[in-house]
């Protein structure tokens, strides 16, 4: 670490008279072979590189110089097996690290409802299962509240009281909607192929609320006891 | 076939000109083939290219001409004609005939000239979208002639967020379910049938609780939900019935012809020989 | 996450006796920013870089440091809309062919198509098929969603509210393109009036006359605004 202090060594191949020093194909295959290097999927046999390079080249050479070109960069040449690959110095290996969390995609379960709730909202959990014909999994909705795309934002007059469930800001800022309202109708849908043009006439598919954080009428809002209920307010053992 | 893809500064990439190939303008004998247009505004632009000059100074009027006269031809030969070409053909014989006369004085609308002009505008204007779908498609694409690293190191996060989906998933995955339970309410809502397999499962199914002769008809209205259902059923599952007495999964009595016919599950081997079926 | 990369780069704290006429911890950002950008295949944000170079450091110059330094090597360094990526020389296309993956090839109507949403977006799907004088199959949109290369942006604010299409950076990154702006010709195509949904006024392709080199009585010559207008004389910085 110490040791970084010292300059980046520019790459010799920009200075005018660092480039007398080899031959031009010898500068022209550093880059060949660089190319080489950086997309290959898999470190690269000197044999692989002398069947691409052009005819002549000395192989071993190329490869010597392009790693003594890198060896102070951020990535180095390095020799794996009897292949060369790069890799990011070891010193910035901390760089690579942090937070390289795997990102998830969503079920298509998870899709399914996530879209329900989008264009159904306010929707409460048993009329998204009368809309899939499927019971919903408990996991599927807990995976959608924990992408923070919905929400629950009220209870239904009806009995039971059952929550409704809508989506967020963030929902719109993932999919790069302005608002709710700009999810395409049925007419898109089957406009981009996506909804068969011959569905049942009494099909529909409903147009979400300009404003999706008005409660509807027959929504109630949720209180605290709702949220102890929900288990959002007081942190209970929840066996799941 | 004769159409020479008329943009010959941009190098065409293989499958462009393997369409354009296929197309069927040639002059002077016309010989028609519509299937490899896109449409009319696609067969005009061919046809402008025929006349060998740029699109500002082609002729119009010869244009509509031999536009009229391919479609004139396609319905001589009594091709099928999409409705647009027939459109199209209606509107230039219109632009024809206001060129052809000059426009009189206090004559409303717009002048055969502003017309013409309109279609040149979107003859070139669909010309340059050609152009620009040829120059974009041989430029250097990823994955083709430049590459991104091979073996990346790391996974970046851009966004906090650990969970991923694209509007496109979310719009795919709620209309293809949409349309699933659409479809399937559809299929139950329009059965009109029932076929041998369904009568089949019906009967297999009440078989088991079946230990006494009872009428064919009491199973089945049990299963029925419209009367129109009624006949089908009914047929369906006799023919069923005989095809498991047959493999000796059940036993049906008729007592006579109109009769109603009594079936019951398969007795065991004890009671087997006290009531032959009748066949 | 200021407290966070405090503990994340230790150097930060000597950089002060370190720096001497260029700050220490440019050229370590330098190498830092390198490695980043070489370890991902996709295009990593400003943003993104910013998270993971030490605080205060100039993202911007820094990652233009990193393009000058690679700007004739055989990997070099790309836009994105605000995002940059590692890319093989373009003029290296020839030795890389041979890693080419067999691409499912475009129809096409989907290349016409994909052309007129980068040139005319946002744009309905009315609009494509009013320029291409057909209507517009109903796979072929969904194809291309499926590349990734377009999307749904919103909504006209039109009656019907149409939804309108545009590319995405995906398009770009794959395209070669820094931005829309980059689109081969467009600046030719909005001078002449040939990206405008209906015709300009003062469009009018003259029936050819006799001498073609002298106007009509409805015509006057160029004057430099007129050329100007038609992006001939000087490219003017446009936000369109």
């Amino acid at each position: 670490m110490s040791d970084s202090s010292a300059k980046i060594i520019p790459f010799e191949i920009e200075g005018e008279e660092a480039s007398s020093a080899f031959p031009f194909d010898m500068a022209e295959a550093v880059r060949m072979a660089e190319a080489i290097l950086f997309a290959s999927a898999e470190p690269v046999s000197e044999k692989a590189l002398a069947a691409r390079l052009p005819e002549g080249v000395d192989v071993r050479a190329v490869v010597l110089e392009v790693q003594r070109q890198y060896e102070r960069r951020g990535v180095n040449l390095v020799r794996v097996a009897d292949a060369w690959a790069f890799r990011t110095a070891g010193d910035l290996a901390f760089l690579m690290s942090r937070d390289a969390v795997q990102q998830k995609k969503l079920s298509r379960a998870a899709l399914e409802v996530l879209a329900i709730i989008a264009y159904h909202q306010p929707v409460t959990r048993a009329e998204i299962e009368e809309i899939r014909g499927v019971e919903t999994s408990k996991g599927t909705l807990d995976t959608l509240m924990e992408t923070g795309w919905i929400r629950m934002r009220g209870r239904r007059r009806t009995p039971g009281r059952p929550v409704t469930y809508g989506t967020t800001d963030a929902f719109l800022d993932h999919f790069g909607l302005e608002e709710i309202r700009d999810l395409p109708g049925i007419d898109e849908l089957k406009g981009a192929g996506l909804l068969s043009p011959r569905m049942p006439a009494n099909f529909s598919i409903p147009q979400p609320p300009a404003d999706p954080d008005v409660l509807t009428d027959d929504e109630d809002p949720l209180d605290d006891l709702d949220l102890e209920d929900l288990g959002l307010l007081t942190p209970r053992a929840v066996d799941d | 076939m004769a159409t020479t893809p008329a943009k010959n500064a941009v190098p065409m990439e293989r499958l462009w000109s393997e369409n354009e190939e296929s197309r069927g303008v040639s002059e002077p004998s016309l010989v028609v083939d519509v299937d490899g247009f896109e449409g009319p505004l696609d067969l005009l632009l061919a046809l402008a290219r025929t006349q060998k000059v740029d699109l500002s100074r082609i002729s119009v009027l010869a244009l509509v001409e031999q536009y009229i006269a391919f479609i004139e031809q396609a319905r001589r030969m009594r091709l099928e004609l999409a409705a647009d070409y027939l459109v199209m053909a209606a509107w230039l014989a219109y632009l024809k005939s206001k060129l052809l006369i000059p426009k009189l004085p206090g004559d409303q609308g717009e002048s055969g000239e502003e017309m013409a002009a309109v279609l040149q505008f979107r003859l070139k204007r669909l010309e340059a979208m050609r152009d620009a779908a040829a120059r974009l498609v041989n430029r250097n694409r990823l994955g083709r002639d430049v590459f991104a690293r091979g073996m990346p190191e790391t996974v970046i996060v851009e966004k906090h967020n650990e969970y991923t989906a694209t509007l496109y998933d979310l719009l795919t995955a709620y209309a293809a379910q949409r349309q699933r339970q659409a479809v399937s309410t559809v299929q139950i809502a329009k059965r009109g049938v029932w076929s041998l397999k369904q009568a089949r499962e019906v009967l297999t199914r009440l078989v088991g609780d079946v230990q006494d002769w009872t009428a064919l008809d009491h199973f089945l209205i049990r299963w029925m939900t419209t009367p129109e259902q009624r006949v089908t059923a009914i047929a369906s599952s006799f023919a069923a019935s005989l095809e498991m007495v047959r493999e000796g999964l059940l036993e049906v009595r008729q007592d006579s012809a109109f009769a109603p016919i009594y079936m019951r599950g398969r007795q065991t081997e004890t009671r087997r020989n006290r009531e032959p079926a009748d066949e």
